[in-house]
């Protein structure tokens, strides 16, 4: 067990861990709030997998922007009791099984693939190689993804103002 | 494995920090306060626990460890326990990437990490959810309204932010706060960019929930706030949550527009506690200068001021930028 | 400014879009902005015209596009043919421009008017300077467009809205012969460049009936262009058009793009095994010359009559062509332009003040409109072909070139020429001798402001365009004749063909039949001796026939209406019961499936996103197993 | 060493986690919380494969950060439009918002 090793489990702990208290609590605002240290574990496996700059984004935006969002939702709409009554549908066990049968397929389906590991050297993935990358090979996705930004703004504000 | 030691260095980095900030900074900060604001009142301030009254915040601590925890008795003991854990140790994290001054090593910093900037925006947008978490825990109408409008003012204030930091990393060429402050060898940012350096300054203090934009936990409306419900230990974790970010903030100016550690004669972490206190003294005075906002005020200041500051300052800096590099 | 040709077009279209944006508020209220754009791109043909002749070329290509392994390239050619059109359409068109200040005076739509006109310009200066057939079709569909608008100009009207359908809808059959003939082109020579394409027919790349077949069908677009038999029917009806949009487009410019088109790619035609392209040219030629003639004998509107002998001098600008007569063709193109937009404005300019299209309600405006009178009967007698007026040597060149190809084709050549005097003089007399026989309360205004009363000479702005289009009538001539040297056959030459010797003889005989045709006129129409209504009951059916213009109409609208429409009656009920049953089954069976189907259906993207997974779980799964 | 198995596991598994989610859950906002649990297992997987598979190129984690950017604009309009659906019928279960249904 290298430090690596016992960091990544650790990490992976916490993630699923955090997960599964997002998907099974039945209290919504207890979901919410696993849901950060589940990006905080993810962003770890990001910083092991030696992308600083995507772990940074991470917190960024899903710990400090996505998580407060859904947590502002939940306080509009619950009226802050986040207890609202039943939160499971009536296929809890169909999904709960075929959710099972997804992962198991997958962890099979990835341990049982020959990857082949890629050849050359790990390059720095600074910021500035990672803006140099977005603006140079990649800037029609970076361009997309800026108007998708710009509807989505403009949707978010006109779905959810009032009407008056 | 040299990350092992890498982990171990950050862990114990925190303690140390933890413990220097709990203690030093901290404490020192809030008899501080009590005294400028007495200086401003023409009052004397605490005086009677220690010379002068210096020890008068370890005595508080000493009362505040030996009170009651007390839990409401409908509130959501999971969320309102956590959210204690939450807000301090956000504003901790922020001091992984602060460079406090220079050795012969090197930069006393405890990660020069190349995203520095970047992390400590992230670190500080954390403490948001520990304010809501908070906030909804209690079970209490005006925690929940101090909370609900702590989101809404930090998620606001956070962009101004982000884009004079993004401002000063364009003009370093680098998210590293070493680099930053390396980058002011000949002169600091704030001549540069001093739009930017105002904008980062009002967005700190709004992040930090300070006057004028402390309606947050407006007294006269809102009791305390987020941490009404709070006692004990848990009330002096988010004071020490509130300084403590209020310290990064000040910290961060001082590195990205103050020229960091630099400074002659002196030894680099001088300067940089001297630059610090200076810019602390600063938000103490306008704390006890300024009438606070009204929430539809805070929020169109920052949307409609800000920002487009904000926006037209990156771009115009950006352009000179390019220029510079043809 | 050879190299710089291209600008030319630009001008008028820069007034087009100028007009179009700010229209009314613009200096005489678009009409200056036209007159400049049109009087520039006159003075700079005039220059390249110049230049040309002292021997300046110019061909100038981009690539615009690559189809295939084959690069489209597109450019323009400035070579003597493209240089006297340049400058002819140029100067022509500057002074029905400015004619038309006087003319169009009035009408509310005034700026349009100019705006669809300055839009023509740039349409016909365009196809002038093609040198590919790409450019050459697409401006030839363009002042098709512009025709059409300028036709239809008084919308309003239902005669002239149907005149513009049938003249654009008459050309589009043309069109598209054109366009298959330059696919079989493109196809065969794998170029649209007529230098390229030209090139590769000599090398044998297209040959034989083929190439018959694809000079035919090039033909073919300018037969609907230029009028010719058997697509002559819309220009008589294209009169409805404002009178300067007829001088320009349907007398001097865009009629003739057929004759230039035919001359610009003219090896085309040469190359056909036996000239048999060339024979198709001429016959159809001279065919047209007679028959238009014979029509313009019997009409009483007095643009019609010209119309009919715009198509009948086309048919001679044809039959030119088409009897190894390039130059006596172009030369007939070049001095009927000038001669012809001269008659038709001082048409317009007795319409305007007679206000009415009938030459039997005219009369006795020799005395009333002297400058237009005397500009007219110059006109006139330059199209009959009386020396020394432009019409006789050019008209003489074509007869010649005729006569030394196809004695068939001489004929009828002269016969329409006898015509052309006859139905001229019956003009003339009708509508300037005589004593004023208007001012009847039938007389319906032909254009707006047109008041009716005693007629008067028109103002300064259109009788100065008449003046100095007559100078072009009377002495243009010269240009082509023999005693100077001809020095437009210098000019412009088809290389290898021989210029026809010059025949005193045949000289004397065409001069004699234009003063027959002149004579017959006057015993009909002026001496009485045998008066028209004793001709006309002579022989009835004659009359009949050349009244109801040979009964093309008639046959095409039986044809297309009534043979068309039964076929299109057994479409429609095929359609509705065979094509509309098979979707209304298919309709039918769609809604049963549905509604089996709905029953699947929760509405819950739960459910969906649950069975896609179940799906995607049984799938690995079977591949796992297998 | 971990290495892109151990990765990928977790990946697989937080994915299941998130589909779990998003197939029972009533509640508009938790389905949304499953949603970004998804999205993170496939940036996991991105990120990973990208250190492991293809280590010279950077496309993984562009991806990464586009997906990261995307699932901020999905959260911002997913959530105005459970506001306005709440404004309107006064609920947040998914079987409760039935209006358009026959």
């Amino acid at each position: 067990m290298t430090g690596e090793a016992i960091a990544f489990y650790i990490l992976a702990a916490v993630t699923l861990g955090s997960a599964v208290v997002v998907v099974t609590s039945g209290n919504i605002v207890h979901s919410a709030a696993a849901l950060v240290p589940g990006f905080l574990g993810v962003t770890g496996l990001y910083i092991l997998l030696n992308a600083e700059f995507v772990a940074g984004i991470q917190v960024l935006i899903y710990a400090g922007a996505i998580t407060v969002l859904i947590l502002f939702a939940i306080m509009l709409t619950e009226g802050g009791t986040g207890l609202g009554g039943r939160q499971r549908n009536e296929q809890a066990l169909v999904g709960a099984t075929v959710a099972a049968a997804m992962a198991v397929l997958l962890i099979i389906v990835a341990t049982r693939t020959g990857w082949t590991a890629g050849g050359g050297t790990l390059p720095p993935y600074t910021p500035g190689a990672i803006g140099q990358s977005f603006l140079r090979q990649n800037i029609l996705v970076f361009e997309g993804t800026s108007i998708v930004l710009l509807v989505s703004l403009m949707g978010a504000i006109m779905t959810a103002r009032r009407e008056d | 494995m040299g990350w092992i030691s890498d982990v171990l260095r950050a862990i114990v980095g925190t303690i140390i920090i933890f413990s220097a900030v709990a203690f030093i900074a901290v404490m020192f900060g809030v008899l501080l306060e009590r005294k400028i604001s007495a200086w401003m009142q023409s009052r004397l301030g605490p005086k009677h626990v220690g010379p002068q009254g210096l020890l008068q915040t370890l005595a508080d601590t000493i009362k505040l460890l030996q009170k009651e925890n007390i839990v409401p008795a409908r509130a959501d003991k999971v969320i309102f326990a956590s959210a204690v854990i939450v807000v301090p140790l956000a504003a901790l994290l922020d001091y992984v990437v602060i460079p406090f001054g220079t050795t012969r090593s090197g930069p006393l910093i405890f990660r020069d990490l190349n995203i520095g900037v970047l992390y400590f925006a992230a670190t500080s947008s954390l403490v948001v959810v520990g304010i809501l978490m908070a906030g909804w825990g209690s079970n209490n109408k005006y925690a929940l309204l101090g909370g609900m409008r702590s989101a809404a003012q930090m998620v606001t204030y956070e962009i101004p932010m982000g884009l004079a930091l993004v401002t000063v990393a364009l003009v370093a060429g680098s998210l590293s706060t070493v680099t930053i402050v390396n980058g002011q060898a000949r002169l600091w940012y704030i001549v540069t960019q001093p739009v930017a350096f105002l904008v980062f300054l009002v967005a700190a203090t709004a992040e930090v929930n300070r006057v004028p934009f402390d309606l947050v936990e407006a007294e006269s409306e809102l009791v305390a706030g987020y941490f009404s419900e709070y006692s004990g230990m848990r009330f002096a974790l988010f004071q020490l949550g509130e300084y403590g970010e209020m310290f990064a903030m000040a910290a961060m100016a001082v590195t990205l527009f103050l020229g960091g550690w630099r400074g002659p004669v002196l030894p680099p972490v001088v300067w940089f506690v001297v630059k610090l206190y200076a810019l602390i003294f600063v938000f103490m005075w306008v704390r006890w200068t300024y009438p606070r906002f009204r929430i539809d005020q805070m929020l169109n200041f920052s949307w409609k001021i800000l920002i487009p500051v904000s926006v037209l300052n990156l771009v115009v800096t950006a352009f000179f930028a390019v220029v510079a590099h043809r | 400014m050879t190299q710089a040709a291209w600008i030319i077009p630009l001008l008028p279209l820069a007034a087009f879009v100028l007009i179009t944006a700010a229209g009314p508020r613009l200096p005489g209220r678009g009409a200056y902005v036209s007159i400049a754009g049109i009087v520039l791109a006159g003075i700079a043909g005039l220059v390249v015209l110049g230049e040309v002749i002292g021997g300046a070329r110019a061909d100038v290509t981009y690539t615009w596009a690559v189809l295939g392994a084959k690069p489209i390239t597109v450019g323009f050619v400035v070579d003597p043919l493209s240089a006297i059109m340049l400058a002819m359409v140029g100067v022509v068109a500057s002074l029905i421009t400015i004619y038309s200040v006087g003319y169009m005076a009035g009408d509310p739509h005034y700026p349009r008017f100019f705006a669809y006109l300055s839009l023509f310009q740039f349409s016909m200066l365009f196809l002038i300077l093609a040198d590919n057939f790409l450019f050459i079709y697409a401006g030839w569909e363009l002042v098709g467009l512009c025709s059409y608008l300028l036709i239809g100009f008084w919308f309003e009207r239902p005669a002239a809205a149907r005149a513009a359908l049938k003249a654009f809808i008459t050309t589009r059959v043309g069109d598209f012969s054109m366009m298959i003939g330059i696919l079989i082109i493109f196809l065969h020579t794998g170029s649209l460049r007529f230098d390229e394409v030209f090139k590769s027919i000599q090398g044998g790349a297209l040959a034989g009936p083929l190439l018959t077949a694809a000079a035919v069908l090039v033909f073919g677009g300018a037969v609907g262009k230029s009028a010719q038999v058997p697509l002559h029917v819309w220009l008589p009806d294209a009169m409805e058009g404002p009178t300067p949009v007829s001088a320009l487009i349907h007398a001097a410019t865009m009629v003739a793009a057929g004759v230039y088109l035919v001359a610009r790619t003219y090896p085309l035609f040469l190359f056909s095994p036996n000239h048999a392209a060339l024979t198709v040219v001429a016959y159809i030629g001279g065919i047209t010359a007679l028959i238009a003639a014979t029509m313009g004998v019997v009409e009483d509107d007095i643009k019609r009559v010209l119309a009919y002998s715009t198509i009948s001098q086309l048919g001679y600008m044809m039959l030119g062509l088409g009897v190894l007569g390039y130059t006596a063709g172009m030369f007939h193109l070049i001095t009927h332009a000038f001669f012809k937009a001269l008659l038709f404005l001082g048409a317009g300019s007795v319409i305007h003040g007679v206000a009415t299209n009938n030459i039997k309600q005219m009369g006795g405006l020799a005395k009333l409109m002297p400058w237009t009178a005397w500009t007219f009967i110059a006109a006139t007698l330059a199209l009959t072909g009386i020396p020394p007026f432009a019409g006789f040597f050019s008209k003489d060149q074509v007869l010649a070139a005729a006569f030394a190809h196809d004695r068939v084709l001489w004929a009828l050549g002269a016969a329409g020429a006898f015509l052309t005097s006859l139905y001229m003089g019956r003009l003339i007399w009708y509508t300037f001798a005589g004593t004023y026989r208007g001012g009847d309360p039938h007389g319906q205004a032909h254009a707006a402001g047109h008041a009716p009363g005693r007629p008067h000479e028109s103002p300064a702005v259109m009788v100065v365009p008449l003046a100095i289009l007559a100078v072009f009538a009377v002495f243009l001539g010269w240009a082509g004749a023999e005693s100077l040297g001809n020095p437009f056959e210098k000019f412009i030459h088809f290389p290898g063909i021989e210029p026809v010797a010059p025949n005193f003889g045949l000289l004397v005989v065409s001069i004699a039949i234009a003063v027959a045709g002149w004579a017959a006129a006057a015993a009909i129409y002026v001496w009485r001796i045998v008066p028209s209504e004793s001709l006309r009951q002579a022989a009835p059916w004659a009359y009949t026939l050349l009244v109801r213009r040979y009964f093309v109409d008639d046959f095409y609208a039986w044809v297309f209406l009534g043979l068309g429409g039964a076929v299109m009656r057994f479409a429609g009920l095929f359609d509705r019961y065979v094509v509309d049953g098979l979707v209304n089954l298919i309709g039918w069976l769609a809604r049963q499936l549905g509604l089996g189907l709905r029953y699947v259906q929760t509405g819950r993207e739960e459910t969906y996103l649950l069975l896609v997974f179940l799906g995607v779980v049984v799938i690995v799964v079977v591949r796992l197993v297998w | 060493m971990p290495g892109l198995t151990h990765y990928l596991v977790v990946s697989a598994l937080l994915f299941s986690l998130g589909l779990f989610a998003v197939v029972t859950r009533r509640n508009t906002v938790a389905i949304l919380m499953g949603v970004e649990l998804m999205l993170n297992a496939a940036n996991i997987n991105l990120v990973a494969f990208n250190k492991y598979a293809a280590p010279g190129a950077m496309q993984g984690q562009i991806f990464a950060l586009i997906v990261i950017t995307l699932a901020a604009c999905e959260a911002a309009v997913g959530l105005a439009l459970v506001l306005a659906a709440y404004r309107t019928l006064e609920t947040v279960y998914v079987d409760e918002i039935n209006l358009m249904k026959w």
